[in-house]
């Protein structure tokens, strides 16, 4: 019984409005951008969403109204400065910002795929971020010691990652690279998992390196073959960003009119993933650029 | 090895250079350093400390990828590049807080902050009130757990200004001394803020009141014009020296070796 | 695929063959089994299974190596030979967990203990007094999870006796239904043991006083030769029908294809 | 600054009577067994234990007297019985026992690791085992679920690992097999980690894989070359446990003549691992053995 089907599918049958969205992302690495244009182009409303860093996504997202909150650690884009979009959203009242430090996230997801009601830390102590927070709360130790923070367990309605080749059933494989938590934790924790990949390959092929199959298929729900499915965040060591798309996008961030023209021009325009990267460039431009410039 | 030491000050550093030299000197031989994303003046001086006076400094690049050999300084220090030749990856993420959150390794963190108080609190969180903020920063990432796990904490500002350097931080994103004095200590915290190297002066904390003190003041730069750029009264005893400037060989090997693309810059003027 | 079942009973089928059988009929297509060590009617009866009416029936061997297609039962059930041809390794094997503990996967364990009661609590720990034992077993390893995290258990027991299958366990270190009715509900414990399987007769539990109740015995055994083997009182209602008897097919298979050195029998008789 | 050294050394200097020593160990599998025959050897004593599960090394320290308790969560060796030497000294009350589940075991180093006062673990609620330790306490969820377990973080004094390749910094490399909780948690616990590897090889070669280096130079202490240094437990992908000899262990074991022998033939008498190699057959025989069997 085969898990592979389109993203508009994938999207369609997995992701509900007020769903909370994991994320796959980092400030400008591995976002499962072709799913994102898809949550764009579906017209989602008041997702949440969890990510370590946000990046590109975030604001994007935030640009569409598509989410209404989020829960993270961080959201920049690093040299390509700040997400406006999602900045401008916060500060008009639009997305409710859950701010977490690392380790407080890790505990929460952690929580969340071993069905503990909370996991603790000793990040954040001391800061406002607990007071403002229902989910974290300083807790006693039974062994004597100082107060911890118990932070409350979390579990997404569906994560999206990318990969760099999955199998019909939905086991992922990834190069060896850094798998950030939401490869580690997220699609454990969440109650569906939907996985877009480089390539679709044989399970035979995944056999021989079952060291780099980092997610099993009984927790996937769907899978997709997306060519450059993280365009234009970088996929080590498949491809590095795209520094000039960023450009683009930081500066017009920062203007209305040029940020619908963005949005129409590379995800509401073009109504696939083939169509998106004629619209970038085609894959030939893509294949010959130098990555991670600027 | 004895090169940079016995090289002249330098006469035509710039302001970025003193920084990486001064921040190189916050770390000894085999420490243990990481680094985070826009971290491009820790990351220039990890490579300068290794390429002088601390050969085996440690250093988990991005928190990820450990003894890395980049070319150069990249355009990200949180990417590929940066840790494409390691000795390790640390592939699981979550992995690194088991290292980071022993009390025994990686026990030196720099910081880079939007605001920070005169009892080194960090705010990377928001300017104004948290549920209706004036401006949403980016958030604290990891810096939320370094205030508090015991790390020794130095501060990174190319911007010192009131609004940057204020009296109180609108929101503790990351704890520093928080009220001063033993509050810090009192919640059973460890470790904490030790220095901060702006593009003005270097400082430390005044051991019992945990306040911020003015160490020296870079070369050109008066104790009158620090204190005017800074949002609270600073701690002054006797007489400030001035920072000690980079060597003719630290400069070089900064602009010829570690840092030829010039990324250090990028983090001026903002 | 109906071969197996078109098939006529055995009529020279082994005790662990049927036993085998028994266990494979848990395990439906697309459910999620794993096993631990000295598992190897368990391990067979997932290969039955796989090759009969489960063929998409997920397996984590040793927990750690995904749909590995060993040649034959190897000779322990938590080495290399078991899963060195995987789809996929739980490197880590604390990532397992994470797996295991979500109430979504891997919902169903198959269980060996030295002691199991009447309320279906094991005990791998001692015989006698914890601190003072008369006997020092192996250990509750995983099991001691597994009674408590809301998996269904299904017990084998190839030494039906006395002994073995006890009104109550010396110690407690597995959860099952622990004193009987709602006891391990009001503890908020879900799941819990849903069968035995001896070489003798089939067992579950009764669904209000969660005491142990038999379900058939094998060709050949009596319901009085089962009532003698066993430390308390079984639940018997009304007439007790005989085991079903593994198929020619599925004998064959066992013997031939997935067991051909006979692992499966090193459990009995001890 | 190198890490290199003689087992002779490693274990003299690190290894204190009374430590709690964490071992690297499955069933049948991958002990560091050149270190515990080194143990043995110098006539360490009153250390405690740490295994998820042992086998024959746990049985052989029983044996020698080495140990008067265990932390661990199972002690067999599998198809070759219960380990008798160890079960006789704890039925003689030589050897206390604190018997956890995996998840206690993990949730105890974890919290060791992450200097957390404990981690959570909903396992062994409603068991006996609660009840006899009181580094298991229940404790209130306070978010309003049901009780669970507080397990009081465990740091071990010293781990001891085998690998299958590490530098002079000590970096640490496996091949791609399975890496229990020894390897993935019992080092970042311990206050001191000690390496045997089969091979020490100059840093270029990790730098080919980083992604099979699993452990960081900068918590290893001491490094020793030992080939074969896991026998007569497997090493896979490199080696297979040897049947006959844990057989020859497991008859001997239940008589003290035999076992004296055993001790005199294998442990006490050769004075170091060349020695060993030769009186099991030299690694001659070892290289030409069909592994895996029995």
């Amino acid at each position: 019984m085969t898990k592979v089907t389109t993203i508009e599918d994938a999207i369609a049958s997995h992701v509900q409005d007020g769903d909370i969205v994991a994320l796959q992302n980092m400030a400008t690495q591995a976002a499962p951008m072709a799913a994102v244009r898809e949550l764009i182009r579906q017209g989602k409303r008041e997702l949440g969403l969890v990510v370590l860093v946000g990046g590109m996504a975030v604001d994007w997202l935030a640009a569409a109204g598509v989410i209404n909150r989020l829960i993270g650690a961080a959201v920049s884009m690093e040299q390509f400065g700040l997400c406006q979009q999602y900045r401008n959203a916060v500060e008009r009242g639009d997305i409710a910002v859950e701010e977490l430090s690392e380790t407080a996230l890790n505990a929460r997801l952690g929580a969340g795929a071993r069905n503990l009601p909370f996991l603790p830390t000793r990040g954040l102590i001391g800061t406002d971020l607990i007071d403002i927070n229902d989910n974290l709360v300083m807790i006693p130790d039974p062994f004597g010691g100082t107060d911890i923070v118990a932070c409350k367990a979390l579990v997404p309605d569906v994560a999206l990652v990318h990969a760099h080749r999955a199998d019909q059933h939905g086991n992922v494989q990834y190069e060896p690279t850094i798998l950030w938590p939401d490869i580690g934790i997220m699609p454990k924790a969440a109650t569906k998992v939907i996985v877009t990949a480089e390539e679709i390959v044989d399970t035979e092929v995944l056999r021989r390196n079952p060291d780099r199959t980092v997610l099993p298929g009984f927790i996937v729900d769907a899978v997709v073959e997306v060519p450059y499915g993280a365009h234009p965040t970088s996929f080590p060591p498949s491809y590095g960003y795209d520094g000039a798309m960023h450009l683009e996008w930081a500066k017009g961030a920062r203007d209305p009119d040029a940020t619908a023209q963005f949005m129409e021009k590379y995800i509401t325009g073009p109504g696939d993933q083939a169509a998106y990267l004629d619209a970038v460039g085609g894959v030939g431009k893509l294949a010959a650029m130098q990555n991670w410039e600027a | 090895m004895g090169d940079w030491q016995d090289s002249p000050p330098s006469t035509d550093y710039t302001i970025d250079e003193l920084m990486v030299a001064v921040m190189s000197t916050f770390f000894v031989d085999e420490d243990q350093a990481c680094n985070g994303m826009a971290s491009f003046i820790p990351v220039s001086a990890f490579m300068l400390a290794r390429a002088t006076h601390a050969p085996n400094l440690v250093w988990l690049a991005g928190a990820s990828g450990l003894e890395p050999r980049p070319e150069k300084v990249p355009a990200s220090t949180l990417e590929a590049p940066l840790w494409g030749d390691s000795v390790m990856y640390v592939e699981q993420y979550g992995d690194f807080w088991n290292y980071a959150l022993n009390g025994r390794w990686l026990q030196k963190f720099c910081v880079g902050a939007a605001q920070l108080d005169m009892y080194g609190n960090a705010n990377n969180s928001v300017i104004g009130d948290y549920d209706n903020p004036k401006v949403r920063l980016p958030g604290t990432a990891g810096l939320g757990d370094m205030g508090s796990i015991g790390k020794l904490l130095y501060y990174w500002n190319p911007n010192h200004n009131p609004r940057s350097i204020v009296e109180k931080v609108d929101f503790v994103s990351a704890a520093g001394y928080l009220g001063g004095g033993s509050e810090r200590e009192d919640l059973g915290l460890t470790g904490g803020p030790q220095a901060v190297v702006t593009n003005l002066a270097v400082l430390d904390f005044e051991p019992e009141s945990k306040r911020m003190r003015l160490v020296s003041t870079h070369p050109g730069v008066t104790v009158d014009q620090t204190q005017e750029a800074t949002g609270f009264e600073l701690v002054v005893e006797g007489e400030v020296p001035e920072t000690t400037v980079p060597t003719e060989e630290q400069v070089r090997l900064i602009r010829e070796e570690i840092d030829p693309d010039g990324m250090r810059k990028r983090e001026f003027g903002r």
